[in-house]
């Protein structure tokens, strides 16, 4: 019996590295667990490195799928890896189950048969929070500051959508590149007529964000509300104290409270000697989600479209974040977490305030994905600045299904 | 007094300060077409930068440089080059990472057809022959495919004249061409440059004044930048101001 | 004599590589195959910078941003603007040539370690704007999903295709600056870098031969940057980024800058390393710097020139 | 004081100094002489072990072999130069030309006031940069540099190149001075006008040999000798 | 006098200034003595600031941090400049390439220590009051950092031009053999010149740590804009250091507010302008 040859690609170096590390533990986690061996036969892991750049993660690629001759590939994380990845899978029928990388086109305008997705899309984890934003703490006006590339697009998108759709009013956006060292001259041109502050942003953008509103002092004007990524575990205690009570959500926070959680972390912890991420979570979950479908199998895994239907079809209810299925485009249906960071036994923690359950990726639009596709693609301008316009570009018997 | 038409070089006033030593300072001559003009004085009698004037690779304070009844003292080095001045450096300025037969063909090229990148320079049949005449002459052409760093010194002094003299030049100016060689070799190089400035003219600085009564027509003596005395070899070997300041002794 | 013999061992076996080169879909494993199409449009970049370097002394880390000129362009171009596949190429080109134009007049005011600088500060430059100006650029994810045309009838997307098309595209380009090289064009850019000031008292126009050396090699990395656009299908900052100015640098010493052999080598060997230390170690970065600080203290010539001082 | 044996020198591939040979005694005057670019540069060069010239063979200095040493500490253990051509730092002001070198000697103590006290003419320029003084201005601030170091072995080359009538006088008449403090100075020259004044010795260096060593009185009397090597 | 926005953006380009200074002058500091373009110096911003973050983190002691910093990539300058560059000496373009070697390594040996997330260190409570300038909120540290690198241009100034160290460092600069022929140990003097030029990228790195942040990455853009002001001001001049790091920091400050998608690359403006009028930089000496 020949070993079944699992590939792991991640940003192993380069600016990326942290996510990528975590994104290859979680999977060697779980590899662990059945000590490489599942249904009879052997499981090698080859992992390749992207340096967060396409171009090597294309080469990569091509090394996992022709020179090592992996079953399956378990990638990317970055969101512009997961877009060129797309385009080479397009080329092949290779088993992809993508872990950390977050557009919403990989599983939608652009899914591919062989490709599913164990994390999130941007606009996923947002919608709600834009609903939560409206209906429980009452804002109608939001200005939104987030670095200017596709992602956070993609994030700001889903919060305006849910947002809108609770009955939010305006939103004003300014974007920024990515590096920005300084953001006092934002915050000088910052409009205060509105409820709150939404920051979209992420890595050492978002500790020096957050540092700077608070040295500012903008916190006097303003409550701020963050994307999920702007408070990970990661960058938390690098911000401090400061970011006691800021609520952000996304589809997993170390303060999750179930069982099945709080074990994984701990081994995790105990394994690596940190606290999971995200990432470490999908590059886990991704392997499992191959290992089921290897053991559903029975090892024989040369088939790979019926290899790719068992994957598609995974359902984990006790997965370490919530319960977990995937839609027929292969994206995650799963909880959505409110939360807010606090300090828990003396450490920094993103706490669960709210849970909000099976959400897809088409979020208040589950029920109409063809119109949500249909939509434009989210950018630095779309959705619109107001509800009003926004509405002119939705059906009416859809809206009133929302009270409108 | 000649008309100025007999001269291929004249300089009137030609001035030139670094900071607040005055370098060269007022200096007017006239060469005539292949004559030989020696050129001593004392170390920083400001002979070098009179080269460096002549040649344009300095750029002058104020006065004119004529040469060939053009004044030239507002061409850059390349185009003076061009209209016929060579020289060589007081210190030996080669292309040490090409070869002999590289340095003395970019001599012979001149700027010639340098953009033109389709046709090996190696198939400039003409120049090519020119180089190894040379070659010959200078006694380098055993030597022809071997890097200029791999030379000894005077070789290397060698080849700097050999450049000089291949590039077809009507005005040759020589900075110390024997400076730093024993004696044999600067007896070649003496005979060497008696040899061929039947056809042109020279200027040479040197400190060996057998060279230079050996070769001059007549001397021109510089001493802080000024000119001291100009005349033919015995007046200036008599001149007791020359001896006093440069030759030395009571 | 001697050195016609070994022109003509180099000219041998150049054509015995070409000749087993043109073979090499049916020898190579795909995988590999997939190397070597990386070792080709590298090495063209590589070039841009040896030619530069090794014959006109001016080390730049500063490549990318004609690469970047004309990769944009062509993506831009193809992806937001649905222009045809010829115009895109042309105004690619265009670009790169047109930037190398303006670009060379600044650089070529200074030499040595300050052209290194000057030439690092513009490629940063070229990678700012990348990254930043998203609403051209698309920021950090890049353009991507530019498809390969078809040619004569071939589907360049089709790896053997384009590795053929690629293929001839070197042989020109190698045939080109081994053309110059040898021109009287190439010895007077050899003699400038040696000796600029005596060069100039030879009636040669220094400025002159420097700046239009800097923009041939512009020229030579927008051209590659066509290759890795068409197909990567992407373009993006990292790949403009100082990472990839350093790479071609460590690339071209290792082998040896002074040659066209010198590159070939060096990129096969960063190449390979990265992609056989890459599978032990996730500190090859580290093992790579190592390399090329050892190369440099011990093997300036780098292992081309090493090979030529055995051979004599 | 300084032994130097079978000295060769060489700038890259040409060799500049043959075989020198010569002994200098504590507390001696001795010049050497020699027309342009026979080498007496090079040989002060080479005792400093300044690079180039590339050296062969050895120089003893208090019966140390200092060949090898460093010119920083050749300098270190008692040896001062006055270099041909100034070489003065266009960024220091003449006042930090004597601080920056100032250090005590065995038995002699020059302080950058002892300087200016000799010299009047540069302590009114104190504040000036070094290099916007007049050529004989200049070579007395070069001088002052070396005697700071307080140096036991004082090299000269060319001191009085540029200098008025009345300062080469003066010049001579601080190098007696130093003498009778004790210092040994080696002084290069190219013209032997002054010789009686200060020279216990002369050596005469004609393309790169020694091809002449005697005592003053000797060498004064020799006409041939003069003739011969300096064209008088 | 100022809207409190333009106000604001000054007070910006000041501090910004302030670290580009404390950067770049360590740069042009060993450039002018030793002619070694250091491209590493932007990774020993990086590896200092490390440090600083591991000791902080220990001790919680911020201006420890600063010095750990420092100490530790004067440390790592010293074997550099001892076994490394001095085998090459004199080869400016291998020891440039050489430097280059080293910040690969570097970046990768930070990297496998602190691993890839990024990392700050917390601004001391002490050094960061809420102050109030003509109108505007601002923070006391980036007020602290102006006054910082003030006082380090002060210092270097007097260490420069008022002592006899300084006197032989210009000397140097001038005329390394004539130095050496004079008595003093000119190996010592480089030696000492890159320590101290290592110390202040590494202590710049625990500052920079602060109030920005540390990222893989942050290297090369901290060398890269050291490289701007050093080019704007002239190599070797100290200076010019701090005149090309008030121009580039306004300019990041002002790009940044009114232009943010060519904010980076708007700070290479000036030096292109100033390479074209004068190559030298604005108080470089001429390039020859
Ligand atoms: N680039 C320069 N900058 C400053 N001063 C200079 C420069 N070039 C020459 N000088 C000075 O100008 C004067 C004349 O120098 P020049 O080289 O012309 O003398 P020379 O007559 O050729 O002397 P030698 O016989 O020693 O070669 C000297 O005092 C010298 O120091
Ligand atoms: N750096 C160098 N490279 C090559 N040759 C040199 C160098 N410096 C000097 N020479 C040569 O070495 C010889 C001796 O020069 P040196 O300076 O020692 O002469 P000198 O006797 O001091 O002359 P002067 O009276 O002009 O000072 C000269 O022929 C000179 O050309
Ligand atoms: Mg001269
Ligand atoms: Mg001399």
């Amino acid at each position: 019996n020949e070993p079944i040859k699992i590939g792991g690609i991640a940003p192993i170096t380069g600016t990326f590295a942290g996510l990528g590390s975590d994104t290859i533990e979680g999977i060697r986690m779980a590899l662990e667990e059945v000590d490489y061996e599942i249904a009879g036969r052997e499981i090698e892991l080859f992992t390749e490195d992207t340096g967060g750049n396409t171009s090597q993660l294309l080469s990569g690629l091509d090394a996992l799928e022709i020179r090592d001759e992996v079953d399956i590939i378990l990638g990317p994380v970055l969101g512009g890896e997961g877009m060129a990845m797309i385009d080479w899978a397009s080329d092949t029928d290779i088993p992809i189950i993508v872990t950390y990388s977050a557009p919403e086109d990989v599983t939608m305008r652009r899914a591919q048969p062989n490709v599913a997705r164990a994390g999130w899309t941007g606009a996923q984890v947002m919608f709600d929070f834009g609903a939560y934003v409206v209906e429980d703490l009452g804002y109608n006006s939001v200005v939104i500051i987030g670095q200017d590339y596709a992602f956070p697009y993609n994030q700001a998108g889903g919060f305006m959508k849910g947002f809108y759709l609770a009955g939010g009013e305006r939103v004003e956006r300014i974007w920024h590149p990515i590096g920005t060292d300084d953001y006092s001259s934002i915050f000088a041109t910052m409009p205060l007529d509105v409820d709150a502050a939404l920051v979209i942003t992420g890595g050492d953008d978002a500790i020096r964000f957050v540092s700077q509103w608070f040295d500012f002092g903008m916190d006097e004007d303003l409550p701020l509300l963050a994307s999920a990524n702007t408070v990970e575990p990661t960058v938390l205690p690098e911000i401090g104290d400061i970011a006691i009570g800021i609520q952000s959500s996304m589809h997993f926070a170390e303060g999750i409270d179930r069982p099945e959680f709080i074990d994984w972390a701990e081994r995790y912890q105990e394994m690596f000697g940190k606290v999971p991420s995200a990432a470490s979570d999908h590059g886990y979950t991704a392997a499992r989600m191959a290992l089921m479908a290897i053991e559903e199998m029975e090892g024989n895994i040369e088939d790979r479209e019926e290899f790719m239907n068992i994957v598609r079809a995974t359902e984990i209810p006790d997965a370490p974040r919530g319960p977990f299925r995937l839609d027929e485009y292969g994206n995650p249906i799963q909880n959505v977490y409110i939360k807010e960071v606090r300090e828990v036994d003396g450490r920094l923690t993103n706490v669960v305030l709210e849970t909000y359950e099976d959400v897809s990726q088409f979020g208040p639009f589950k029920d109409y994905p063809e119109l949500y596709m249909s939509l434009p693609e989210h950018s630095a301008s779309f959705p619109p600045d107001t509800q009003e316009e926004f509405f002119e570009l939705l059906p009416e018997d859809f809206l009133s299904e929302f009270g409108f | 007094m000649p008309d100025n038409e007999d001269y291929i070089l004249q300089t009137i006033n030609l001035s030139k300060s670094f900071g607040g030593i005055k370098a060269v300072n007022n200096v007017s001559f006239k060469v005539k077409p292949k004559e030989n003009l020696g050129v001593i004085g004392p170390n920083g009698a400001g002979k070098t930068t009179m080269f460096n004037l002549i040649t344009g690779y300095i750029p002058i304070d104020s006065g004119e440089i004529i040469f060939e009844n053009n004044n030239i003292e507002k061409l850059p080095a390349r185009k003076r080059s061009l209209t016929g001045i060579s020289r060589t450096f007081q210190t030996s300025q080669l292309f040490l990472d090409l070869t002999i037969k590289e340095n003395l063909f970019l001599a012979a090229n001149k700027n010639q057809n340098t953009y033109n990148i389709f046709i090996p320079w190696n198939k400039d049949k003409e120049k090519i022959e020119k180089s190894i005449e040379i070659a010959k002459e200078i006694g380098l052409y055993d030597n022809f495919n071997v890097k200029a760093k791999e030379l000894p010194h005077g070789k290397r002094r060698l080849l700097g004249i050999g450049q000089a003299l291949i590039s077809d030049s009507k005005l040759l100016m020589l900075d110390e061409p024997a400076a730093g060689l024993p004696a044999q070799e600067r007896n070649t190089i003496s005979k060497l440059i008696k040899k061929i400035t039947k056809e042109l003219t020279l200027i040479i600085i040197d400190h060996d004044m057998d060279i230079i009564f050996d070769l001059a027509d007549r001397v021109l003596v510089m001493n802080q930048g000024e000119i001291l005395a100009i005349g033919d070899p015995e007046e200036i070997q008599n001149n007791e101001e020359v001896q006093r300041i440069y030759v030395g002794g009571e | 004599m001697i050195n016609k013999i070994k022109n003509n061992f180099n000219s041998f076996s150049f054509i015995a590589i070409v000749i087993l080169a043109l073979f090499a879909p049916y020898i190579l494993t795909p995988f590999l195959l997939t190397v070597l199409i990386r070792v080709l449009y590298m090495t063209i970049l590589t070039y841009s910078l040896s030619f530069l370097a090794g014959k006109g002394g001016m080390v730049s880390l500063g490549q990318t941003l004609f690469f970047g000129l004309s990769g944009y362009t062509l993506a831009i171009l193809l992806i937001s603007h649905g222009f045809s596949h010829w115009t895109a190429i042309l105004a690619a080109m265009g670009a790169a040539l047109v930037g190398a134009l303006l670009i060379g007049l600044i650089t070529i005011r200074t030499t040595g370690v300050y052209f290194i600088m000057i030439s690092l500060a513009l490629g940063q430059m070229a990678w700012a704007v990348a990254l930043q100006w998203s609403s051209l650029t698309h920021g950090d994810d890049g353009i991507i999903g530019i498809r390969p045309p078809d040619l004569f009838g071939f589907s360049l997307t089709n790896r053997v295709n384009f590795y053929y098309l690629l293929l001839i595209s070197f042989v020109l380009i190698f045939l080109f600056l081994r053309m110059i090289s040898l021109s009287k064009f190439g010895l007077a850019l050899k003699a400038v870098s040696n000796n600029p000031d005596k060069i100039q008292s030879l009636g040669y126009n220094t400025s002159l031969i420097r700046y239009i050396s800097f923009v041939i090699s512009g020229f030579i990395a927008g051209l590659s940057a066509l290759f890795f656009v068409y197909y990567n299908g992407i373009i993006s900052p990292v790949t403009v980024g100082i990472n990839q100015a350093v790479w071609i640098l460590v690339a071209a010493i290792l082998g040896g800058i002074n040659s066209l052999i010198g590159p070939l080598i060096g990129v096969t060997a960063v190449i390979l390393m990265e992609v056989q230390l890459s599978r032990f170690t996730d500190r090859y970065m580290m093992i790579i710097g190592t390399v090329f600080i050892l190369v440099i203290l011990f093997m300036p010539e780098g292992i081309w020139g090493k090979i030529q001082e055995l051979r004599r | 004081m300084l032994q130097v044996e079978n000295l060769n020198s060489f700038y890259g591939q040409s060799q500049i100094l043959y075989d020198i040979n010569f002994e200098l005694y504590k507390n001696e005057t001795v010049i050497v002489l020699g027309r342009n670019g026979m080498g007496k540069t090079t040989l002060l060069r080479s005792i400093m072990n300044m690079n180039p010239p590339d050296n062969e063979g050895s120089i003893n200095f208090k019966n140390l072999d200092i060949s090898k040493f460093p010119s920083y500490d050749i300098a270190k253990s008692g040896i001062g130069l006055v270099p041909q051509g100034r070489r003065l730092f266009p960024s220091l002001s003449v006042y930090e030309h004597l601080t920056m070198t100032h250090r005590k000697g065995e038995n002699n103590d020059w302080t950058p006031e002892k300087v200016f006290d000799l010299f009047p003419e540069i302590a009114r320029r104190k504040n000036n940069k070094g290099t916007d003084l007049s050529g004989g201005e200049q070579q007395m601030l070069a001088i002052g540099r070396a005697l700071v170091t307080n140096p036991s072995l004082l090299l000269l080359d060319e001191p009085l190149e540029g200098l008025a009538p009345v300062i080469s006088e003066k010049v001579i008449d601080t190098v007696n001075l130093l003498k009778e403090e004790g210092i040994t100075i080696l002084w290069v020259e190219q013209k032997a006008v002054f010789i009686e004044k200060v020279a216990d010795r002369v050596i005469i260096i004609e393309k790169g040999e020694i091809v002449y060593q005697a005592n003053t009185q000797e060498f004064i009397e020799n006409k041939e000798v003069k003739s011969e090597y300096l064209g008088v | 006098m100022f809207s409190p926005q333009v106000t604001l953006t000054i007070l910006n380009g000041l501090t910004q200034a302030g670290l580009l200074f404390l950067i770049a002058s360590g740069l042009t500091l060993a450039f002018g003595l030793m002619q070694v373009v250091n491209l590493a110096h932007g990774a020993f911003y990086l590896l200092g600031g490390f440090i600083g973050y591991s000791v902080f983190r220990a001790t919680s002691i911020w201006w420890l941090a600063v010095i750990a910093g420092g100490l530790g990539i004067a440390i790592i300058g010293f074997f550099m400049e001892r076994i490394l560059l001095e085998k090459i000496r004199g080869n400016m373009l291998s020891e440039t390439l050489l430097t280059i070697g080293i910040s690969t390594v570097i970046a990768d040996i930070v990297l496998f220590i602190w691993g890839g997330r990024p990392l700050s260190i917390q601004t001391p409570e002490f050094l960061n009051p809420r102050l109030n300038i003509f109108g505007v909120r601002y923070p006391g540290f980036r007020v602290f950092i102006l006054f910082l690198s003030i006082a380090v241009g002060t210092i270097l100034w007097f260490i420069l031009f008022k002592t006899q160290l300084g006197a032989m460092i210009r000397a140097g600069v001038d005329d390394r053999e004539m130095v050496a022929a004079l008595g003093i140990n000119i190996r010592k003097l480089f030696t000492l010149v890159f320590l101290l030029s290592a110390f202040l990228a590494g202590a710049a790195g625990v500052v920079g740590g602060t109030y920005l942040s540390l990222q893989i990455g942050t290297d090369v853009r901290y060398l890269v804009l050291a490289l701007v002001v050093v080019i704007i001001g002239g190599m070797g001049s100290v200076g010019g250091a701090a005149i090309g790091a008030l121009i580039t920091g306004l300019i990041l400050s002002f790009s940044g507010a009114y232009f943010p998608q060519l904010s980076f690359s708007l700070t290479f403006a000036p030096m292109v302008i100033i390479l074209a009028l004068k190559p030298g930089g604005l108080l470089g000496r001429k390039i020859t």
